[in-house]
C-alpha cells in the first residue's frame, strides 16, 4: 500500500483546466429555436415533465426546466426535426432556478375560418408543403373547423 | 442433475398445484406459472405447498391491485421462489368490498411480512391472521383510510396542498410532533440511546436505527426506514406511459438502477411477448455487469470507510472511478445509463468503446486484486470483520435473504443462474458462495463476484452477436401480467407489472433486494459491538431508496417487537 | 542551558508557546498531505488547517439547551491547559525549568484529555457522550503508561527536571530501562495524538464527531486546536527525553546555537508528524476495546521498564 | 455568496430522500480523482460543524421535519448548494403524492414557519457529474462565474396570416359549406 507513495497522483487538474467529456455524454439539451416548430413530440416523451407546452394567445411556448431535466435525451430521440439535441456542458450551476429555463416562443397561426389560434405558424407551414397544391388551404383551418369544409376540398381535388 | 428437462419439470409443477387445490393454472411465459385460488383455501393451498418443497420454497414479494374498474375485485398476488426448479410461482387470490380481507401468509411464511403491510398501506386490504398489522408504508401523517394506490386516489394529490398547512397547532409543524419512534416501552434500566440516524455519516441516506447499549454492547437494535417513500408505482401507472417507466425505474437507485430499468423491461416484454434481439440482450447483460462491477468496488470502498481505513476508501474509489468513465462512454452518464426501452437497448456497443472496456477490465481486474489481497492479508482488518454481525443459514433462509447477503449464508441462490435472463442464458456463471456468515464471508463473495464479472464482461463481448438494437412492436395487450427477475448488485431484483391500455401500465410492482435483506439486521446487531454496528449495517450493502420506494414504518412499533413477533411466528409455523 | 535573565526566560517561552501553537496546525496540514499523497490524490494546502481554524473564529457560537454548564467551558479550558503545557516543556527554546516540571508536564497532557472528555460527556448529545466515554478509558489506560515510563525515565536519570533529564546518553553506562521506556512512551505518544488505528474518541463515521460533534464555530476551533496542540506537546516530551537539545546549544554557544537548536528541533518535530501520517494512512482505526488492550500492552512493557529502572539496569 | 468559507468550506450531506445517485457522486467529489480537499473542501457528520449544505433529493413528506431539523441545526450564514435534478425542481417526482417538490417547494414550507432562506446554488444534472457538483461549490464561494442564463427566444414574424391565395381558395371552400347547409 505504501506503493502509492511511488507513484503518480491520479487527481485531475479541473477546475483549473477544462475537462474532456466522452462523445455522446448527455449534457445539456439545447433546443434550436430556428429548427424547432413547437409540435410537442419531445413534450409527450419528456419522463419528468421538464418540457411543457404552453400557449397565451399569440404565442406557443415550449419551456424546458433544466432543474427538473434527467438528461434521458428522449427529446432528442424523438423530435422530427432534429431541433432539441444533448450537448456536452455540464458546468449549469446557477444561483436561481431562473437561470434554468429555456424558453421557445413561436407566433400561433390563426384559423382562417374561426380565428382561433390553433398551432404554430411554422407547423402550418410544414405541414402546408407537406400538401399537395389543392389542398394546401386545409393546413390553414384549424382541426375543428377544417372536418367541415374538407369535403369541398376533396371535392376539388378530384375536379 | 439437479435439472430435469424444463419442460418436464413445469408439467409435474403444473400437476402438482391443481393437485393441491388451485382454481386455474396457466404458464404465463417461461419459466412463470401462475395459479389463482380462492380465498378461503389461500392458506392450506400454501402450506401444501410448503410442505410439497420445503426449503426451496421462498416467498419473494406479493402484489396487491385494485382490479374494481375491471372486475369490481381486488387481487393479491404472491410471487414464490422455486429457484432450484428454475420457476417462480404467482399465486392469485381475489377479495371484493371496500375493506377487502384476505387471509395472511405471513405465520407461514414469515418473509411475507412487509410486503403485505405495504399491500395494507397503499391499498386498504386487510391481511387476517397477519401478526402485526400496523402502518408501514405512508408517512405518519398519513390519514387513516386513505389509499393512495386505489386508483379512485389522484396520482398528484399531495399530502399538504399548501405550505401554510404544514403548519400545525402551537406553532409548530404538525410533523413535528411525530418523533421517528415510540419512548420505548421496554427500554432496559441503565442503557443508553444512541439514535443512528435518520443523517449520519455512516449512512448516505436518511435512515433511522435506534440502538441501545449498555457501555458499548448493543442489548437492542431498533430500525425505522422508509424515508424514501417517493410514490413511484402511482406515478407509473398514472402520468406515465409505458417507455417513460424505464427511466421511472432506474431511479428506484442511483447505485443499481440499470438492473432495475432491465427487470421493469423484461416483465413488459413478457407480459407483451415482445421478443428482445439478441444483441440488445448481450448489451443490457454487458451493462449489469459493469454496473455490478462500480457497485461492489463502491461497496469496498464504504466497508473500508466504516472500518476507519480511509487509505482503502480512496484505493477503492481511485479503481472504480475508471468503470465510472467507461459507463459514461458507453451511455452517456456515469451513473443513469438511460439504455433500456421496452423492446431493446438505445445505444450499441461499437468496437472502439468494446475496446474501451477490455482496456478498463485489464487494469481494474489487476489493481483491485493487489490492493485487496494486501488488505485481506492485514491481521486488523480481518480482525475486525470476522465472526462479526452472523446471520446464519436457517435465519437467512427464513427471512428471504438475498443476493450476497443470502450467499455469505451458504444459500447458493443467484437469479442469473436460477432464473437466467438477458444473454446469462447463453454464458455460465459461477456462483459464489461462502458459509462463515460473517462479515468477513460478505467481503469473500463480492471479492470473488468482481473477479467473475470482470471474466464474463470478457465473455460476453467475446460472443455478442451481430444484429437489431430494437424490436418492432405494436399495442400493448391490457392487462395481461408479466414479471421480470433481475440478480441486482445486492440480490434478486424483481417487477411485476400488469399492462393497461393506451400504452400504459395498470400496475407495476418493483421489490428491490435490499427491502428483504433489510429485515435481517436487527437479528445481527444484537449482543454486537456499538463500533460494530456501522460495518453490520453496512455489510449488506443495504441502498434504502431502493426499498423505500414505497414503504415507511409506523412509529408506534419498534423493530424490537417485529422482530420478536417474526421469531413467535416462526416457531409457531 | 537556560535563560539568564527572567525577562529573557520569558521571551523564550512565549516563543515556544506561539511557535508550538502555529506548528500544530501547519503540521496538521503536513499530516493531510501526506495522507492524500499515499492515497494518491494532491490533497489539501499545508496551511490548511490553519485557515480551517481561522474560518471557525469567524463563525457563531452555538448552544445547545441540554448541554451542561462544563460543556461550554471545556474547549477554552483544554487550550488554555495545552498553552500552560507548551510554557512549561522546552522545545524550540530551552526554558528555565524546575524541579518537577516533568511531572506538571505530564499532568498537564493528561488534563488536556481529561477535559475534553468530561467536556463531551457533558454535552448530552449521545455520539458525544460515547466518544467522551471512550477518550476517558483511554486515557485512564495510558496515563498509567505515561506515568510508569515517566517514573523509569526519572529513577535512571535520578531528577524530574525536563532539561537535566537526559536518560541515554550517559557517559558511563548504557542503560536498558530508558530505552524500554522511550519506546513505550513513542508508542504513547503515537496513541494519545489521536491517531489511527487509535482514533476512537472522533471516528467520524461511527460517531459523527464523538467528542467535537456537540461543538461549533470558535469553541470547536479552540477544542481541535487544543487536541492538535496535545499531540505536538506528547512529541515534543519524546523528543526532549531522546535528543539532548541543551547539549546542542550549549555547545555551539548563543545566539547561534539557539537557532539551531530551534530548527533541529521543527524539523525534527516534522519528522515525527511525517512518520505518524504515513502509519496512519496505512490503518484503519481498531476497535475501542482493542486500542485500549494495546494500551495496556504498553503498560506491561512501562512497568517491565519502571521495575529495570529500581533495579538499576 | 459567501467569502467566509473561500478557503474552508466544511460541508454537511443532507439527503431528503434522493435515490443514491446524487449522493454517491457527492462522495465522489472526495475520491482521489476529483479530490475537492485540495480545495479546502471536506466534509463533516455534524451539521453544527457545516458551513454549507449539500442538498440531495426531491424532499418526502417523512423526511421533511428532519430536512428542516437538519437545515436549522446548521449555524448562519451558511449556503445549500442543491444538487440534482431531484433538488433543483423536484426532478421526475415533481408531482407524486408523497414528494414535496424539491428545495424551492421547501423553501415555501420554510417561509411559513418564519425560517429565512438560505443562499442557494442550483446543480441541475440526474444526477450532476462530480465536477458539475464542484463548480457548484465553487460558484457558492463566488470564484467562478456563472455560466448558465435564462434563455428565451421570441419568433418574429410580421405576416401571421395564411397566403392570400391561400385565404381566397378557403373563403370559396367556405362559401361553398355554406352553401350546402342551405
Amino acid at each position: 500500500m505504501v506503493e502509492g507513495l511511488g507513484k503518480r497522483v491520479v487527481t485531475e487538474a479541473y477546475p483549473w483546466a477544462p475537462l474532456e467529456v466522452p462523445e455522446g455524454f448527455r449534457g445539456k439539451p439545447v433546443i434550436d429555436p430556428e429548427k424547432c416548430v413547437g409540435c410537442g413530440s419531445c413534450v409527450n416523451a419528456c419522463p419528468p415533465n421538464a418540457l411543457t407546452l404552453s400557449d397565451d394567445g399569440r404565442h406557443r411556448v415550449v419551456k424546458l426546466f433544466l432543474g427538473r431535466c434527467i438528461f434521458c435525451g428522449r427529446c432528442e430521440e424523438v423530435c422530427p426535426f432534429n431541433a432539441i439535441e444533448l450537448t456536452k456542458e455540464f458546468e449549469l450551476a446557477t444561483s436561481s432556478t431562473e437561470d434554468l429555463v429555456q424558453e421557445v416562443r413561436l407566433v400561433m397561426a390563426k384559423c382562417t375560418v374561426c380565428g382561433r389560434p390553433y398551432a404554430t405558424l411554422r407547423e402550418v407551414r410544414k405541414v402546408a408543403e407537406s400538401l399537395p397544391e389543392n389542398l394546401r388551404g386545409l393546413a390553414y383551418v384549424c382541426p375543428d373547423c377544417r372536418g367541415r369544409i374538407s369535403s369541398y376540398f376533396v371535392g376539388f381535388a378530384r375536379r | 442433475m439437479r435439472r430435469a428437462s424444463g419442460s418436464e419439470v413445469l408439467g409435474r409443477v403444473v400437476e402438482t398445484l391443481k393437485r393441491l387445490g388451485a382454481e386455474s393454472v396457466t404458464v404465463t411465459q417461461e419459466g412463470v406459472v401462475l395459479s389463482t385460488v380462492t380465498k378461503d383455501r389461500l392458506r392450506d393451498f400454501v402450506r401444501a405447498l410448503i410442505r410439497e418443497y420445503g426449503e426451496s420454497l421462498r416467498h419473494s414479494t406479493c402484489m396487491g391491485t385494485d382490479l374494481r374498474p375491471v372486475r369490481g375485485s381486488f387481487s393479491v398476488t404472491h410471487v414464490l421462489a422455486l429457484d432450484g426448479l428454475r420457476l417462480y410461482l404467482l399465486v392469485e387470490t381475489e377479495a371484493f368490498g371496500n375493506r377487502p380481507k384476505v387471509p395472511s401468509l405471513t405465520p407461514l411464511l414469515p418473509a411475507a411480512n412487509w410486503a403485505e403491510r405495504e399491500a395494507r398501506d397503499l391499498l386498504g386490504i386487510e391481511f387476517e391472521g397477519h401478526p402485526e398489522p400496523v402502518k408501514l408504508i405512508l408517512p405518519d401523517p398519513w390519514p387513516e383510510g386513505v389509499f393512495p394506490l386505489r386508483k379512485d386516489y389522484p396520482y398528484n394529490k399531495k399530502l399538504y396542498e399548501t405550505p401554510a398547512q404544514v403548519r400545525g397547532v402551537r406553532g409548530e409543524p404538525r410533523f413535528f410532533s411525530a418523533k421517528p419512534s415510540p419512548p420505548s416501552e421496554s427500554v432496559r434500566e441503565g442503557c443508553a440511546l444512541i439514535p443512528v440516524g435518520p443523517y449520519h455519516p455512516a449512512l448516505h441516506e436518511p435512515e433511522y436505527y435506534e440502538l441501545y447499549v449498555e457501555g458499548e454492547r448493543i442489548v437492542e437494535a431498533r430500525y425505522r426506514g422508509f424515508f424514501v417513500h417517493r410514490g413511484m408505482e402511482k406515478l407509473a401507472e398514472s402520468r406515465m406511459t409505458i417507455n417513460q417507466v424505464p427511466f421511472l425505474a432506474e431511479r428506484i437507485c442511483g447505485i443499481c438502477g440499470y438492473t432495475h430499468a432491465c427487470a421493469y423491461c423484461q416483465a413488459v416484454e413478457a407480459a407483451a411477448r415482445i421478443e428482445v434481439p439478441e444483441r440488445a440482450l448481450y448489451i443490457r447483460s454487458i451493462l449489469l455487469e459493469i454496473e455490478r462491477l462500480h457497485s461492489h468496488i463502491l461497496w469496498f470502498g464504504v466497508a473500508f470507510h466504516m472500518l476507519g481505513f480511509d487509505t482503502g476508501f480512496m484505493a477503492m474509489w481511485r479503481i472504480r472511478e475508471e468503470v465510472m468513465r467507461v459507463a459514461e462512454a458507453l451511455t452517456g452518464n456515469r451513473k443513469t445509463y438511460g439504455m433500456n426501452l421496452v423492446g431493446g437497448v438505445r445505444r450499441d456497443i461499437d468496437e472502439g468503446k468494446a475496446s474501451l472496456v477490455l482496456r478498463m477490465l485489464e487494469s481494474v481486474e489487476g489493481e483491485f486484486r493487489r490492493f485487496c489481497d494486501s488488505v485481506l492479508s492485514m491481521r486488523e482488518v480481518v480482525e475486525r470483520v470476522k465472526e462479526v454481525g452472523v446471520l446464519t443459514r436457517e435465519d437467512a433462509r427464513r427471512l428471504g435473504a438475498v443476493g450476497p447477503h443470502a450467499r455469505a449464508s451458504g444459500l447458493g441462490i443467484d437469479v442469473r443462474v436460477d432464473h437466467p435472463y438477458a444473454a446469462y442464458r447463453f454464458v455460465d456463471v459461477n456462483v459464489a458462495v461462502r458459509d462463515s456468515c460473517d462479515v468477513l464471508a460478505r467481503i469473500l463473495v463480492r471479492y470473488d463476484e468482481v473477479i467473475e464479472s470482470v471474466r464474463l464482461i470478457r465473455e460476453l463481448l467475446k460472443n455478442m452477436p451481430k444484429g437489431e438494437l430494437m424490436a418492432e412492436y405494436g399495442d400493448l395487450p391490457p392487462l395481461r401480467v408479466g414479471l421480470g427477475a433481475t440478480e441486482a448488485p445486492r440480490g434478486e431484483d424483481i417487477h411485476l407489472v400488469i399492462t393497461g391500455r393506451g400504452n400504459k401500465l395498470y400496475r407495476w410492482r418493483p421489490r428491490a433486494p435490499s427491502y428483504v435483506n433489510l429485515a435481517t439486521v436487527p437479528t445481527m446487531l444484537e449482543g454486537e459491538r456499538l463500533a460494530n454496528a456501522p460495518i453490520i449495517i453496512a455489510s449488506i450493502d443495504p441502498c434504502f431508496s431502493c426499498t423505500d420506494h414505497v414503504v415507511v414504518v409506523d412509529l408506534r412499533t419498534g423493530v424490537r417487537r417485529r422482530m420478536n413477533l417474526l421469531r413467535n411466528a416462526l416457531t409457531r409455523g | 542551558m537556560s535563560a539568564a535573565s527572567p525577562l529573557l526566560a520569558c521571551a523564550f517561552i512565549l516563543v515556544n508557546v506561539a511557535s508550538l501553537a502555529v506548528l500544530a496546525l501547519i503540521l496538521d496540514g503536513v499530516d493531510r498531505k501526506v495522507r492524500a499523497r499515499v492515497q494518491r490524490r494532491v490533497g489539501p494546502p499545508i496551511l490548511q488547517t490553519l485557515y480551517d481554524v481561522l474560518k471557525l473564529y469567524r463563525r457563531p457560537v452555538t448552544r445547545d439547551e441540554l448541554a451542561g454548564p462544563f460543556h461550554s467551558v471545556a474547549p477554552a479550558l483544554a487550550f488554555a491547559t495545552s498553552l500552560v503545557g507548551a510554557a512549561v516543556i522546552p522545545s524550540l527554546l530551552p526554558t528555565s525549568g524546575f524541579q518537577g516540571d516533568l511531572i506538571v508536564a505530564v499532568y498537564l497532557i493528561s488534563s488536556v484529555s481529561a477535559i475534553t472528555s468530561f467536556g463531551a460527556a457533558s454535552s448530552g448529545i449521545p455520539f458525544s457522550v460515547v466518544g467522551g466515554w471512550r477518550e476517558a478509558s483511554l486515557m485512564m489506560t495510558s496515563e498509567l503508561v505515561l506515568g510508569a515510563t515517566v517514573a523509569a525515565i526519572a529513577s535512571s536519570s535520578g531528577s524530574l527536571m525536563l532539561s537535566s533529564l537526559m536518560p541515554l546518553i550517559r557517559p558511563s553506562t548504557v542503560k536498558v530501562s530508558p530505552i524500554i521506556a522511550l519506546a513505550s512512551l513513542a508508542l504513547l505518544t503515537y496513541v494519545e495524538g489521536g491517531r489511527l488505528p487509535f482514533e476512537i474518541a472522533e471516528a467520524e463515521p461511527e460517531l459523527a464527531g464523538g467528542v467535537a460533534s456537540g461543538y461549533g464555530g470558535p469553541s470547536l476551533a479552540l477544542l481541535m486546536h487544543s487536541l492538535l496542540l496535545k499531540r505536538v506537546l506528547l512529541a515534543t516530551l519524546f523528543l526532549d527525553l531522546l535528543v539532548p537539545w541543551g547539549a546542542i546549544s550549549n555547545a555551539l554557544g548563543a545566539p547561534l546555537g539557539l537557532a539551531v537548536r530551534a530548527l533541529a528541533f521543527t524539523l525534527a518535530l516534522t519528522l515525527v508528524s511525517l512518520v505518524s501520517a504515513v502509519i496512519e494512512a496505512l490503518y484503519g482505526r481498531c476497535r475501542p476495546g482493542h486500542a485500549i488492550s494495546i494500551v495496556k500492552k504498553a503498560l506491561i512493557v512501562s512497568g517491565v521498564a519502571l521495575i529495570a529502572a529500581c533495579v538499576g539496569f | 455568496m459567501g467569502t467566509w468559507f473561500r478557503r474552508s468550506t466544511w460541508v454537511f450531506h443532507l439527503n431528503s430522500g434522493s435515490c443514491n445517485g446524487c449522493d454517491i457522486e457527492v462522495l465522489n467529489m472526495f475520491a482521489p480523482t476529483q479530490d475537492v480537499e485540495r480545495l479546502g473542501v471536506k466534509l463533516v457528520g455534524s451539521p453544527l460543524h457545516a458551513d454549507v449544505i449539500v442538498f440531495t433529493g426531491p424532499v418526502t413528506f417523512q423526511a421533511l421535519p428532519y430536512v428542516i431539523e437538519a437545515l436549522k441545526a446548521v449555524p448562519n450564514p451558511k449556503a445549500v448548494v442543491a444538487c440534482g435534478s431531484c433538488a433543483c425542481g423536484g426532478g421526475i417526482w415533481h408531482d407524486s403524492y408523497n414528494v414535496v417538490g424539491g428545495i424551492n417547494a421547501l423553501y415555501e414550507i420554510l417561509d411559513a414557519l418564519g425560517i429565512p432562506r438560505p443562499p442557494t446554488v442550483y446543480v441541475p444534472g440526474c444526477p450532476p457529474k462530480p465536477e458539475a457538483m464542484m463548480y457548484g461549490v465553487l460558484l457558492a464561494r463566488g470564484m467562478v462565474g456563472q455560466r448558465q442564463r435564462r434563455e428565451v427566444y421570441v419568433e418574429e414574424v410580421k405576416e401571421v396570416e395564411a397566403p392570400q391565395d391561400v385565404r381566397e381558395v378557403v373563403a370559396k371552400a367556405v362559401k361553398a359549406f355554406r352553401g350546402g347547409e342551405a
